[in-house]
């Protein structure tokens, strides 16, 4: 099978673990899968095509990433919830030199306590992964957001 | 200047004279809330609309909102701004329909009826027909039938528009107090960093009063109180306009007293909280103070933030009478460095639809939205700093602001 | 015949005379939306259910609307066919909830009453009861419970129901003038080729407007303009029923004559623009004549098409005062040709949900409904062809046929 | 208790007198729909609020609904139970927002106002002021704006609350007929095995009549019939409660006469149907007698139900006009062995929204309530019984326990 | 290419046929992908955290998996609908010894005859598929419900 | 691996990319990525059941595949919206002879300048891939929407 497929494939399944690590609500082991001086972003895909810089939510390093947990576990107030991301269409962009550049589509769905489900998000992803130790992390991952609309908040990474 | 509906505002009226305590059903009364938007968003008040600097060149337009009215402020060849309502005056159609864009004149897709900048009707496809058949009446008089036009004002860089003659002056209505903190914190041009749309489940009115409410921001909100950005113990206080509609509340850096706020076992003061990163938190002192929050509020739509270097205004759209769009525009200065602009990206986890602080005030008006169903005709009570609508020096610990938004409220409904 | 409710038209009444200014609340107004179901749709209208070759074999049934109302057509053994709302008279379950199929009888599920075709109660399950016990009272009148029925007209393979008695037969309700196109369209048996459902986020009669509005169809649409299906100086005309409820809008083919339309500036006459296969502009002249586009309408919910080979019929379904699901059957004749079936699929690219002319009708509508919300007491305007309604010839640069149908909807409703 | 509102209930009047037919407004009209939350649901009833099985330890807490409005049930340390509207005296945000756990007092999140468990107001923040600023005023009377509380009273487990005075107590409410029943069912400590959330997509009275609708169970339900579970031969009938208010419906196990049941050609007996692992259809006797199928409702939102060894309560919450939920606490006993466990897995498959059996349930009330919008003046018709509301013994087939809701819906509305 | 990536690309091939069975209408096929005995169960996020037994759906073995779909062909009575899964991020949990056990999250849209469509549900599922005949078979099947709400009813297994 | 699992993983590559040029805006490099005679229609479930030829659009051909492109780029009037795709299960039917069939659950979500989001379409495609100078391209796409309903209009293809 050709190098491309096999990135694929790999990429892929790193990707599917990184999303039950959020959907299982393993979010300690959420940082664990960047890189140490990663980077996380969550932007809009109107900022992102204006040119325009502003986050919804950005971490630089795993510090960073650990902080927005502790503060969801400790500090903020929200009503609880849990994610399911779909995944959809993964792209790679680029492949060798230890690096794996995906691009993949990707619903999330929201759930309340009281079973309320809804579409929380959709767009694509932008997925810089690394060989680390026989497996890859992710140097970096950008998540442009379909939607300009954030429903009620935003506590729990993508 | 739109026509005035007649509705009556249903079986309402205020219980008693005090705004210490308001009736649930002002947040779920349908009919309240269509009244609103003829009395409140079509009335006497100035609605912000948007900055300047988001249409820089002649024929820049972009797509806001006055209450549910879609709204359309566009720049001039003048330099100067007009704002309309964006409805073409043939069938009602929309006369922009893409959120931002330059255009030459207003030309609506329906029936390519053109208006000028101003929404004068320039305009009028087949006019006089086709081969002499067809085409308007002899009595149609196409100045009468432009684009319903708002009156515009501008202050630093924001823009406001009324449909009303009887609004004041801008800087009447917001008087020299308020201006003030305006005049304090938007000192630069002003550049935009971003955009953020928040979705609140809950009457618009109760994201109104949260803004004032300085009561909540020590007590909702762990981040303020740990990092020391707003205790209740730490300098500032509240201010009023003359009128109560609009407020200042905001908060000076002092050592913390932690035991005045000790005693009082609030939730939100986690001792042992700390960031292992705590760069978002750093605060360059840009504005020639130590101000390290200040939340200002334009009746009936406008927020004014400064949150230490987290500056932003926030648009309050009513989307029907349980849901609210929160649109946050958030800026820098033109001459910031690249150490600030890194500074600002990081500060600005704080706030937005994700933010540390802000995220909280997200969710507690869904939590007011659902209960007030219950029983509409039950009252909430504020008895902080008891009737009173006036501003405190020093403490923030008062409801004064949110009675000051209800007076305005009361004013403007006629109830 | 159904019963009427007593609702008052809420607080509208309608301004003036004229029908060629209409108040933007008769799009938004509940009340006015649930009185529109009983006394246009419930009332002495002719609505239009379906297709008799929907349903050809005895037994055969379609579910449909009238307005609101859930209704079935169906195919009686001596070849007639019945409808009848399709609500149980026992608690009123749905007595078919599937789309299409064979009965014999009507049997609800809930409690197994059957009823025949014509809506005739003929079972009652356990109506003596059980060993004795139970079972209906002495004085139930099971000839008193049936279906409510409508009455049923057909004309060249299309099937009308009314649950009025007093409206006319349905070549009288339709006219002469009117009569002659459908026999001009729909000269041999009918195939249906599939159907379209497309939700339009609009007020109904939004859609039932654009559909009478023969000002737009030059104008919206690039490729009406482009392709001379519909260029303004084309021949044809307007015609209109008697009473002004009903219309036909088409154009015959002729040379543009491009200097007319050019000095109008025409946003959508783009002369550069072309297709780089332009064989689903074809047209092969099946019906006789010239004629390249008609639009008919009988009020209120049938649209009957012709573009070039493009043969529809259009339903109108209110699904909400802002809601609205047109559901199209897409036509070709029972002798089609390999070459013309080929045609037919080709040329409907120009129709449906994601038509090169029609899906700018599923916009327009839209963009008028979010503007309506702004201020309901103000009117459009259309002054094309002045306060007239009345047919013209030659021209189609007029607004009868709107003005048309308000005189029609305020006829039906009183007000 | 609760404040009540004195909205009047629109148009509507109840056509006569008897309850035998019912107008479909009840199901559509919003405003009725307003006036049930408080004449009903926060009226003279008593509404049940959950198990205490599900609260056993001090401080355990639910949330859960009387009508539309949000309360919680907690345990207290003295074992009892107390029950509050999840609405803060403040502002009004719920004081409880997850679903369940484990509190010492009530802590709002938005100001940290605390209550104790019986709803007293306990602390007020910053109540002094900071630094002898702010703080509340001096005629603030904090014992005057605790949390409103319900009265509570439980019975074999089951916890009732009611906001009104003039409840009578729970077991006069049920009345002696029917205590018996949940005596004969609710025999030893129980065991939640789970629960179910079903959303119906139609009005909670279409579902509430359904369960007392003795006479569809071996209409509709091809599983009762077909299995003998229920069938109309069999032994059993129908109690109602003095009141007629509440019902009990229960079928005994005898020997089917198909005859009898054959002659009426039931849709949903199909002799030839049959399981391949009949396992789940097992009963094993339990409860000391051959009852088969037993459904009991007391008004206006519970129903106890016994199938075979299914045993659960289901809790009947409006969600809209035209929207349910129903919750389902599925049960076992605390004593159960392995073996009944297994069973009750199994057993477990006819009931709840997929449900072999109460799935059909979930889809009827959406077929009356999409057909109730077509005319609201128009009305059902429940012959069977002719128009008595009284026990029947050995005979469902009766419509007696359907008038003995709406004898109830009445008298709580007055209407 | 490692085995982890085959028994992931092949467990992904065996669920995408499971799906179209489901979506396709072939329910008479349904059956016939587990084991003879195996066993399907959906439950709710709720009751599976709270350690709650109860299912919204359970067959132990074929006979009742074909009782679920002949009941749903003679005896129930429901409005015609039709389902379109979409599975999302696919982990390997376990593979060996002739079985793979996997958990994916998964989102299902449902579409009434009128054309109405609505996200139904939306979760995780976990399925041990054991070798048979070359090809495989489930053993088990737990589909996780993220709401505790089901719309309607649920006569289509997921 | 053997080649059914091959040409199910070239497949997704392939159509994964073509998801990509929708949801990315590259709408002028959509027909590229069919063969020069490509059919591509998409259909409703009702009408593909009762045997209706009518198609909501349908394109004989690259030629009328860039009609459709340039007409939305340049003719018709429509409020600006994007799709995102996420594609489903996808089951190979067929391959071998430089083609393969497959056959895919997929969900759209549109959303509106305004940031509105819906699920907009979901159901199943059917695509015949063949082979083309290394690559694949399609000589075939039938996209079979669950629902008759189109909200307000389809101008950008699926
Ligand atoms: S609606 Fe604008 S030109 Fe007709
Ligand atoms: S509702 Fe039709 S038989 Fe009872
Ligand atoms: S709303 Fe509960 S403390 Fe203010
Ligand atoms: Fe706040
Ligand atoms: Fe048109
Ligand atoms: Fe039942």
């Amino acid at each position: 099978m050709d190098a491309a497929l096999l990135a694929r494939l790999r990429a892929e399944a790193f990707l599917a673990e990184y999303v039950h690590v959020l959907d299982g609500g393993r979010l300690e082991e959420w940082a664990g899968l960047f890189t140490a001086d990663g980077r996380y972003k969550v932007v809009t895909r109107d900022n992102h095509e204006l040119g325009l810089p502003l986050a919804v939510m950005s971490c630089d390093g795993q510090g960073m990433m650990r902080d927005r947990i502790s503060a969801l576990r400790t500090a903020n107030v929200f009503e609880p919830h849990v994610y399911c991301h779909v995944p959809g269409a993964l792209r790679v962009l680029e492949h060798g030199n230890g690096t794996i550049r995906t691009e993949s589509t990707f619903a999330v769905f929201r759930t309340m306590g009281d079973g309320t489900m809804s579409l929380f998000a959709c767009g694509r992803s932008q997925d810089r992964l690394v060989e680390h130790a026989g497996t890859l992390r992710l140097a970096e991952r950008v998540v442009i957001l379909d939607s300009r609309q954030i429903d009620t908040l935003m506590v729990i990474p993508l | 200047m739109m026509q005035q509906t007649a509705a009556p505002a249903a079986s309402f009226r205020w219980p008693d004279e005090s705004v210490s305590r308001v009736p649930f059903q002002v947040y779920t009364d349908p009919e309240l809330y269509a009244l609103e938007q003829e009395r409140i968003f079509q009335g006497p008040v100035w609605n912000f609309l948007g900055l300047e600097a988001e249409i820089p060149e002649p024929g820049n337009y972009k797509m806001t909102h006055t209450g549910e009215a879609p709204v359309v402020m566009v720049r001039k060849p003048d330099g100067s701004i007009s704002a309309v309502l964006n409805r073409c005056a043939h069938k009602g159609a929309l006369v922009c329909y893409k959120q931002r864009g330059t255009i030459r004149e207003f030309n609506c897709v329906y029936h390519n009826w053109t208006y000028d900048l101003d929404g004068q009707l320039t305009g009028v496809a087949f006019r006089k027909g086709v081969g002499g058949k067809g085409g308007v009446g002899a009595d149609f008089d196409q100045s009468a039938h432009g684009l319903v036009k708002l009156r515009v004002e501008r202050y630093r860089g924001l823009v406001f528009g009324t449909f009303s003659d009887q609004t004041p002056p801008l800087t009447d209505y917001i008087g020299a107090e308020l201006i003030a903190n305006i005049d304090r914190v938007l000192i630069k041009p002003l550049k935009v960093l971003g955009y953020h749309s928040q979705i609140l489940p809950n009457n618009w009115k109760l994201y109104a009063e949260n803004n004032k409410d300085s009561y909540h921001a020590s007590l909702l909100h762990v981040f303020h109180n740990t990092f020391g950005v707003v205790r209740p113990n730490m300098g500032g206080g509240i201010k009023l306009s003359a009128n109560g509609w609009h407020h200042l509340s905001y908060t000076e850096r002092s050592a913390p007293n932690d035991d005045a706020t000790g005693t009082e076992k609030v939730r939100s003061l986690k001792e042992q909280y700390s960031l292992e990163d705590p760069s978002l938190m750093e605060h360059r002192l840009e504005l020639g103070d130590q101000v390290t929050n200040a939340i200002q509020t334009i009746f009936p739509s406008l927020v004014v933030q400064q949150i230490l270097n987290a500056l932003a205004v926030r648009q309050i759209v009513p989307r029907g009478v349980d849901r609210t769009e929160l649109l946050w525009t958030v800026l820098g200065f033109e001459d910031d460095d690249e150490a600030m602009a890194t500074l600002r990206m990081k500060v600005n986890n704080l706030v937005g639809p994700a933010g540390f602080i802000s995220m909280e005030d997200g969710c507690v008006g869904g939590f007011v939205q659902r209960a007030a169903k219950a029983d509409p005709e039950a009252r909430t009570v504020m008895p902080m700093g008891g009737d009173a609508i006036e501003p405190s020096q020093g403490s923030r610990v008062t409801e004064a602001a949110v009675r000051g938004f209800w007076k305005g409220w009361r004013e403007c409904m006629g109830l």
